[in-house]
């Protein structure tokens, strides 16, 4: 390197003094360090460290985040489950049932409301923070406990702090044998209990969110809005 | 002292300070312990600057009865309430240990909180203490989540409650909110790994977190020194002498301070070099 | 480098300096960090050198890998070796996770051993490093006890009694011994709160200290340097000038090292004062 | 304090002038500063903030070393356990009985051993560091996994790194209704069995170590010595 600085400057003068043959022919210059993309030895090894030194952390911290959270992402699985015979909700009765949750304190219910020949299945989780909401068969009303949410006999907000009506769990009705007698076709609606038997079983199945007009959503957490502009903050 | 600081020493104090002597020869201690230890303190500070401390002493109390609660504590949903019915009626002194981690608690978070607004009122946080304040917030913050997480360890039905809503107002953040909730809880829902998760951040995430701040906010506050509070004798002379400087210079019309200098004609013009002449 | 350091700086790299600049400004984080990553170091320092460094970065990954595993353990006797059969075949990854604390547990013993002999051959512990060699050996004490409480935590039959075993060794030291074993273990015999204890001790005793001296054994080794490895051409030169000049003194009966003077009678008697005389 | 340095030198000379009386009557020194017992304002202060300090460590310190080691520092308590009728424990043989311990995993038990007309109980925790020892029926020996200590039928040392015998456990005899039929007196002998009838009921008490003549001493941990100069090292 030394070298190659040497030969810019060896047909010049030094210190003003004569020192060689007088025409000067322009070199090109050929110190590798004025190239930004001349690769040193030092530059080198640090690369080599920096990528090394990079690949092992990743090689520990992917393993470690996928085991904290890969599980903990995944929707929870929801099956259809038999919450007994259709005798057991007479119609003009709203009944509370237990819906395993997966820890014994979670009190994951849902409420049964049997009117006028139609079915439907509320989640007693509130909409606005998720505590447990309890039916008043006297209002025809449902509440939460913790910061005063109020809902109407089907659901839908009436007065305070949660966001959107309580979640529905999807329900149909099949005969002892497993064969369809109803399905739900919209949440409005629910399930028509005119054709079936009292021994034909009711099953309940993924719960959905609704708007306060009924329709019906994708299910989503509590305090999440499905509509309006503020529900495109909750994409996913 | 003067005169009585003659004659040959104590052996026992020759030996002691031969022994520091040699721990200070190769570590230096001395020079860092008087760095941190013996700063220059603005006059007129007062009590209300303990509360730093205050809120660090509570750090440590906390710890060291968390460490020792740890010995009995089990976090699992079958056997963690019953393993604090033990710790509070059969250990020795076990309701005094519990009772220490669970009021000291509350105590941080008030002393915390009462040290933010010294800070704040005291305009402690201005220039060139900016990064300790950050460095506070960030301890804040820590602090309540070891509050929230603290919480739900006791495993009863208003802590179980008490954690879901406080979960869920983290899973109502746009965007992320749903997955960092979703991580918090272990699933979808509260379930039986979310207590030894909340377990493992209470003790472990955390703490870590906060003494490394805890270290970064002392190392700022030794280097920066402390703030001199607004009501002491020399800030406000200072800030007397400055409102007077500022309404001299605006009876008479002069620039003062950050307002721009008015534009004036020069007085004046400059001498200019005439060619030629010498 | 040097002539494409011209011109216009781009406005992203300006930010960052102008950041960079406002937290150096306040920390000091630039001369601190010089002063730590940017030592001198003797000539010929080898892969050996890099030991400590490998023992560190284990230390990091068990603290990682055990932050993580206390999410999903629990140290109940009912449920500790159920929750780790969890922990292998149904958490995602959970198999590596647990393989690499269990085998990062098992290297970290070899390579501090390792680095205990580099530093040992090599006379790293000599003076000015004492204190560092300290340091070490209690870090040494403390990672043998990470494994003595992290080998229970299993909660199997081999790890059941290999720990009985452990503990009653620990009990068998004179006068202390059996009061050291029953805080252990927490009783006169291996019972359902000393698995929990063991997990605390595993967990925050241990790891906290360990921390702690890592910082000391780390700002020990930046204050005072490594040591020359004792292979090195200039140390080997100042050995061989030594001797030759130990041999020399010796030829020529001169006195040399530590070596006592000997009593020589003065040349010339001192000049002595005659009274009166003036 | 600047009055009592003053008054030192009041009646002498400032600078070589004359300016007082000229008699010099030296007055006693009572700068309390040079005093070693005198207590300054920074002293006294300093006194209280460590006194302070140190209150407030023990304060937490105390209740939180008592809670950590108070209990663990207490001796295992033992009462007297009903094992059977002599019935099961016929003359001749030697049986393995369950003994509870703390924790299910701690397979604490003992070796009833009754040999003509005599019982004793020798616990399963090996004298060296604790394993559970296994009995041979057919050479009449017991023999530890962990670290070879093998011991002879009455649990005296034969091989191995065991310091001492196997400890025992107290034997009695009682009637159903709980009178005593016979005690053991001396570890060497154990328990007669001659004047019992086989429903009466056997009892294990206290456990005890012994030395290699089965004279009885204060339970020992596993790998402490009872006798000779080392046992001395573990006086309590």
């Amino acid at each position: 390197m030394a070298e190659s600085q040497g030969d810019e400057t060896a047909g010049g003068t030094r210190g003003g003094q004569y020192s060689g043959p007088t025409a000067h022919v322009p070199e090109p210059v050929h110190d590798h360090h004025d190239d930004p993309a001349f690769i040193t030895r030092t530059r080198f090894l640090t690369g080599v460290a920096l990528v090394t030194g990079g690949v092992m952390t990743a090689a520990i911290l992917v393993p470690v985040v996928g085991f904290a959270a890969a599980d903990a992402l995944k929707d929870e699985e929801w099956r259809w489950v038999d919450v007994g015979p259709l005798s057991d909700f007479p119609d003009g009765e709203t009944s509370s049932i237990a819906v395993s949750g997966p820890a014994p304190e979670s009190d994951r219910r849902a409420f049964l409301r049997h009117r006028d020949g139609a079915m439907i299945a509320i989640w007693n989780r509130c909409a606005h923070l998720g505590c447990p909401v309890s039916y008043s068969p006297g209002g025809d009303v449902y509440a939460c406990p913790c910061h005063g949410g109020a809902y109407d006999s089907l659901g839908r907000v009436t007065s305070g702090p949660p966001p959107r009506p309580m979640d529905r769990f999807d329900v149909k009705i099949v005969t002892p044998d497993g064969q369809d007698v109803a399905r739900q076709t919209s949440p409005a609606e629910g399930v028509s209990t005119a054709g079936a038997s009292p021994e034909d079983r009711v099953l309940l199945g993924r719960p959905f969110s609704i708007d306060e007009e009924q329709n019906p959503f994708k299910l989503h957490g509590p305090g999440e809005l499905v509509t309006g502009p503020l529900s495109n903050l909750y994409p996913f | 002292m003067a005169t009585t600081d003659i004659g040959p020493k104590n052996p026992a104090v020759k030996a002691g300070e031969a022994a520091f002597d040699y721990v200070d020869k190769r570590t230096g201690v001395k020079t860092g312990a008087k760095w941190f230890m013996f700063r220059n303190i603005p006059a007129e500070t007062s009590w209300f600057q303990t509360l730093g401390f205050t809120a660090m002493a509570l750090f440590g109390m906390q710890a060291i009865t968390g460490i020792i609660l740890a010995m009995y504590y089990k976090p699992d949903p079958n056997s963690a309430y019953q393993s604090i019915e033990v710790i509070t009626n059969e250990v020795t002194w076990g309701w005094l240990v519990r009772g220490m981690h669970k009021w000291g608690a509350s105590a941080m978070i008030v002393v915390v909180f009462l040290h933010l607004g010294r800070v704040f009122f005291f305009g402690s946080y201005k220039y060139p203490r900016e990064l300790t304040w950050v460095t506070g917030a960030i301890l804040l913050i820590m602090t309540m989540f070891m509050g929230l997480t603290g919480y739900l360890l006791v495993w009863d039905q208003k802590a179980y409650w008490a954690t879901v809503v406080a979960v869920n107002i983290t899973a109502s953040a746009p965007i992320v909110g749903p997955y960092v909730a979703d991580i918090l809880r272990a699933g979808p829902e509260f379930g039986p790994e979310t207590l030894s998760r909340f377990y493992s951040i209470h003790m472990l995430v955390i703490p870590g977190g906060m003494a490394t701040f805890i270290g970064l906010h002392l190392f700022l506050i030794s280097k920066l020194g402390i703030a001199e509070p607004p009501y002491s004798k020399r800030r406000m002379a200072v800030e007397r002498a400055e409102e007077e400087a500022r309404r001299a210079a605006e009876n008479e019309r002069l620039p003062y301070g950050r307002r721009e200098v008015p534009a004036v004609a020069p007085a004046t013009p400059e001498p200019q070099k005439v060619e030629g002449a010498s």
